[in-house]
């Protein structure tokens, strides 16, 4: 019996487990450890018009249950990403999620109309959240109207279906759901790292050279099961669900909150077995809460009984 | 091959303040393939701490399947680490990044391996492998203060090992860079706090020049990008980083 | 030598650590462990006009390095709180910040207005944050034009100075902090706490009685420090902060990054020990780290040489 | 008075599927004065978990200064317990609450105690000392299913004893109540899960009748409101918190 299979708008996942965006790079590393082909997606890193090198370094400490990050968006550039990284993550027979960032919004329509014509791209996912870029980026991600046009835009280039990334450091996320929504998205992912910072006891200063961070790790999961409560009731899309995710119950929590698909981000650095090891460890989990396939799961915390998973009536 | 294995504490010892010694037995030490590579290792089975912390490989032993490391007790991680007992396990990544290239000097030929603080340890094996190859190796280590020092007596029997301390409490007072001056030699390794380095490599514009840098890590394994540094070419968006293409570079490969 | 009073408006305390509201209750269970008068200040419980019963059960879940409480601000109301908790209070040597809470405007101006001139009440703390009610309080914390007036009629009512609490909640944490001060308070109180929900494994559903609650504890304390940083360089005002705080060195932490004093509260129900030794621990943290003076941290992480802590150029 | 001491683990044994019996050392013992108290215990040192957890006192011996807690293994608090070994400490703060009040029965005079699965332990002092009173006590114990059960030697020495599972795999097939009904009695003392103590006090309006609740808790002292329910008065604010005026109340005194 397969009870992992999940269909999402440009998604045949084999199972809805995926790694997170920056925490797997471009699946290079990981393919060491296990066959990528294990995996419902790939997430790959943020990919931008132009090579990044980044924030400088320190851009990673450690907090309680959390890590911060401040890579910057680092990465190769979207030419390298479609002649070099997504050609050799073809040999692996897993849809690829393309994170695609920018500062404004011709960056994002440039990387979206290029990328999402690479064969093993299924899907984009809108990055209007990264905490970790100064210029431009925030507003796309705190502010509904600009959310909803950014979306719209990249929609109208984008050969595959669009997943906007949510910010949690908004004070409505529903109200940015909904604005994307507006604006055409396919799905929501969510969420991005909350804005945190840590300082150094000695000499006082922040530990990340970049100052602020984002928090990821199991310190966030209760924040994103609260907003995926909420977002899962408000609009009409699947929702991708991540922050904090560890384990195979923790996967049925992120969907019984409303996720219909899971990414695990941090978990992959404490081990490098984590996606592999949920994807074996879930049809038992579920079958011993006598569930027959994991959709059933699927916003269980708010659903009336024959209520449909993410349609609203 | 990189492992992640859980991997049995054979013993561990204070050998200097707050400084331990802790050997492992693991299969991974079958992939060990330079001095100078690391381990990332899971302290804890929960998220207290979360991250895994690098630790330098101090010296194997393929045979017994063993390998030791070197560390100083310093926050929580560290701090659980010196707790641990033989006969309990540790969660081991590795072994990871690439190490010291031996090959860079011949037999006959002399090295100079400098080590600061908490950098010496990857020395030793080096050390003993070059050692093993007919090199003269002379060794220059410095530390903070007297009660910080160890491993004294095993470099000494590999070969002539000077002592600093900043305080003068042990050996010589002063910096390692002061002894490299009155020193010839072919080659030069070394491991410590990035002041250190920068001095060593400033120092020695036309030296052959090793240099094993440290960076706060998430991964370990070059997927997270957290540890990059600025490659010495011209474009500004290259890099390297210091976990799998490091931790040791050769002078100018990149800027520290 | 001491190198730990602190003078702040309204309040003279002699070191600046005090327990955070609605974890400590009105100080009773704790007096059987130490005595109150070492404290610096206590923060009581809120107040409401009337009685409140609050939420049912269950009000708390546990999450990685963090908790989750939905309390609902039970109290005895305002008339018990000045007839029997706070006479109690006064046979300690130590100033009492009263939070003080409401559904609408009038509600908190009637509970300023009264609680104010109880003799050892020194300061208000204007709850305008609190995620666990239903009504009202939200915007209170959200708007800053909202939470401006607010402050603005307390103040014309309070015989003490008012510090008002700051959610974590919003977009804009710097907005709402120049608000208030325009709005004349004395002081920041930050943070409260972090919208959150744990669902039940084996049923799906929510295990606070409430759905969502707040969280607290080590889990957010980068978010806590990140927002005080941001605030203590964007206004004149004091700040007391908190999140997350468990020892001497992250109190030392909240300084560098902006605070003046310190408020502990999750960390009370881990060890009921935790503010005395806290205050025990101090002094030799400073000492080692060459400071005469908590003074000397605040404001550590964004101060050139010679900038006052918290009074802006 | 409350203390918050580390105390001594002296022996922890599996008395039945994931059942633990964890005997303790501590000089908290000497404050405990009625059967039906509990401690609250941190089960590690660092945040994880963050929070105390609360677990009943099973038995106690005040001239050794040791008690007795009998737990299941459920979360990460309670497995992170089982795993401890005697010679370890864990930090444990207690007593807390009211337990069961002994003098409401007379010697000669009939208790009826009654236990729902992991709610037995505190009932178990409790028949010790009325026992040693000289009442007669009946035991009803209910578990889930044959591999829960525990403890039926030691109640069956104090008195009579029916054990109940749910899937008849053990004892009698069926509820607790079930069996009380069959049996005539002066006082009624109970502790379990909460439907059980809802049936048990509709079904027996008239006895006198003591619960003791179970809540999720925070401070276990009754500083934080987590465990509150309603008085059983008319006004609707006020309460009672299971953590410091119970968990034992007497029945009709809360609304369960
Ligand atoms: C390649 C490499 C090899 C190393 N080899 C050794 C060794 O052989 N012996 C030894 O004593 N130390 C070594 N270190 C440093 C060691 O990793 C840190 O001392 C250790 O991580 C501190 O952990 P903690 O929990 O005690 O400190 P905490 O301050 O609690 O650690 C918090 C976080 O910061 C990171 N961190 C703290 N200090 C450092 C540091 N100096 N470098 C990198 N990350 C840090 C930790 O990994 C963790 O993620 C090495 C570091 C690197 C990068
Ligand atoms: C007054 C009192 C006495 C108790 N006595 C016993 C006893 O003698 N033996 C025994 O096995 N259990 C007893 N319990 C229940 C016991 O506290 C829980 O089983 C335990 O806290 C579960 O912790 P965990 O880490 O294994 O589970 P987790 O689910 O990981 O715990 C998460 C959080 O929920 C709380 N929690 C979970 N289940 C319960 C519960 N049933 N009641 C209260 N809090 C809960 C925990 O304390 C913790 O804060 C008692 C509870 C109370 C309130
Ligand atoms: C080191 C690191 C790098 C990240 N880079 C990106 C990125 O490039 N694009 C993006 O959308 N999210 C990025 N994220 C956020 C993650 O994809 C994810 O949303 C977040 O970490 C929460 O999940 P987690 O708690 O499982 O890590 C990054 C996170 C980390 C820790
Ligand atoms: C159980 C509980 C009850 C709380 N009640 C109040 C309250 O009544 N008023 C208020 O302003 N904050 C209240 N808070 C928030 C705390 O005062 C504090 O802002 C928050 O918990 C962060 O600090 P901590 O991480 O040290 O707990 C409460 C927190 C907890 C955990
Ligand atoms: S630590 Fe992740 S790339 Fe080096
Ligand atoms: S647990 Fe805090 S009041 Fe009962």
């Amino acid at each position: 019996m397969n009870r992992l299979n999940i269909e999402l708008p440009g998604l045949n996942l084999k199972n809805p487990i995926m790694p997170a965006s920056g925490c797997f790079g471009f699946g290079r590393e990981y393919s060491q450890f296990y066959d990528l082909s294990k995996l419902g997606a790939i997430m790959i890193k943020a990919a931008t018009v132009e090579p990044r090198f980044g924030n400088p370094t320190p851009r990673v400490a450690e907090t309680s249950a959390g890590m911060l990050n401040a890579i910057g968006l680092q990465n190769p550039g979207l030419e390298k990403v479609v002649s070099e990284e997504l050609p050799w993550l073809a040999q692996y027979d897993v849809p690829i999620i393309a994170n695609i960032a920018g500062s404004v919004e011709d960056d994002y329509i440039a990387v979206a109309k290029e990328i999402s014509k690479a064969a093993n791209v299924r899907a984009l996912e809108l990055n209007i959240s990264c905490p970790n870029v100064k210029k431009g980026g925030i507003t796309f991600g705190t502010v509904p109207e600009v959310a909803k046009q950014l979306t719209k835009k990249v929609k109208e280039v984008s050969e595959v279906p669009v997943y906007v990334k949510l910010s949690p450091n908004v004070t409505n996320i529903v109200e940015m759901a909904k604005a994307v929504e507006a604006g055409g998205a396919d799905g929501i992912t969510m969420i991005n790292t909350l804005i945190g910072m840590r300082l150094n006891l000695k000499t006082g200063k922040p530990i990340l050279a970049n100052l602020t961070g984002g928090l990821s790790g199991p310190a966030v999961k209760p924040v994103a099961i609260r907003m995926i409560y909420e977002v899962s009731q408000a609009v009409s899309l699947p929702i991708i669900g991540m922050g904090g995710v560890q384990s195979a119950e923790d996967v049925i929590e992120f969907f019984y909150a409303g996720a219909s698909a899971v990414a695990v981000g941090t978990a992959n650095f404490v081990d490098p077995f984590v996606c592999p090891n949920i994807i074996n460890e879930l049809p038992s989990a579920l079958e011993q809460l006598g569930f027959e396939h994991i959709s059933e799961c699927t916003g269980r915390s708010w659903k009336k009984d024959g209520q449909p998973a993410y349609h609203r009536a | 091959m990189i492992k992640k294995e859980l991997s049995k504490i054979i013993s561990q010892k204070e050998i200097a303040a707050d400084v331990y010694e802790l050997i492992m037995e693991a299969d991974l030490v079958s992939e060990i393939n330079a001095p100078g590579q690391f381990v990332h290792i899971r302290v804890s089975n929960g998220f207290d701490p979360l991250l895994r912390r690098p630790i330098s490989i101090c010296s194997f032993d393929k045979k017994a399947k063993q390998f030791t490391m070197i560390y100083r007790k310093d926050g929580r991680g560290t701090s659980l680490m010196s707790d641990m007992e033989p006969g309990m396990y540790l969660d081991v990544l590795g072994p990871l990044g690439n190490g010291f290239p031996v090959d860079e000097v011949n037999a006959g030929e002399t090295a100079l391996l400098v080590g600061g603080g908490i950098g010496v340890p990857p020395l030793y094996e080096l050390s003993n492998q070059l050692i093993e190859k007919g090199v003269n190796v002379i060794h220059i280590l410095g530390f903070q203060t007297k009660s910080a020092v160890f491993y004294e007596k095993e470099f000494t029997e590999n070969g002539m090992t000077f002592i600093t301390t900043d305080d003068g409490s042990y050996g010589r007072k002063g910096f390692v860079t002061d002894v490299i001056k009155e020193l010839s030699f072919d080659c030069l390794y070394t491991c410590g706090p990035t002041p250190m380095l920068r001095a060593i490599e400033k120092g020695n514009p036309d030296k052959k020049l090793f240099l094993s840098l440290e960076e706060r890590m998430g991964c370990g394994i070059g997927a997270c990008y957290a540890c990059v540094c600025h490659s010495s070419d011209a474009s500004g968006s290259s890099y390297k980083k210091v976990c799998s293409d490091g931790p040791v570079f050769r002078a100018g490969e990149v800027i520290i």
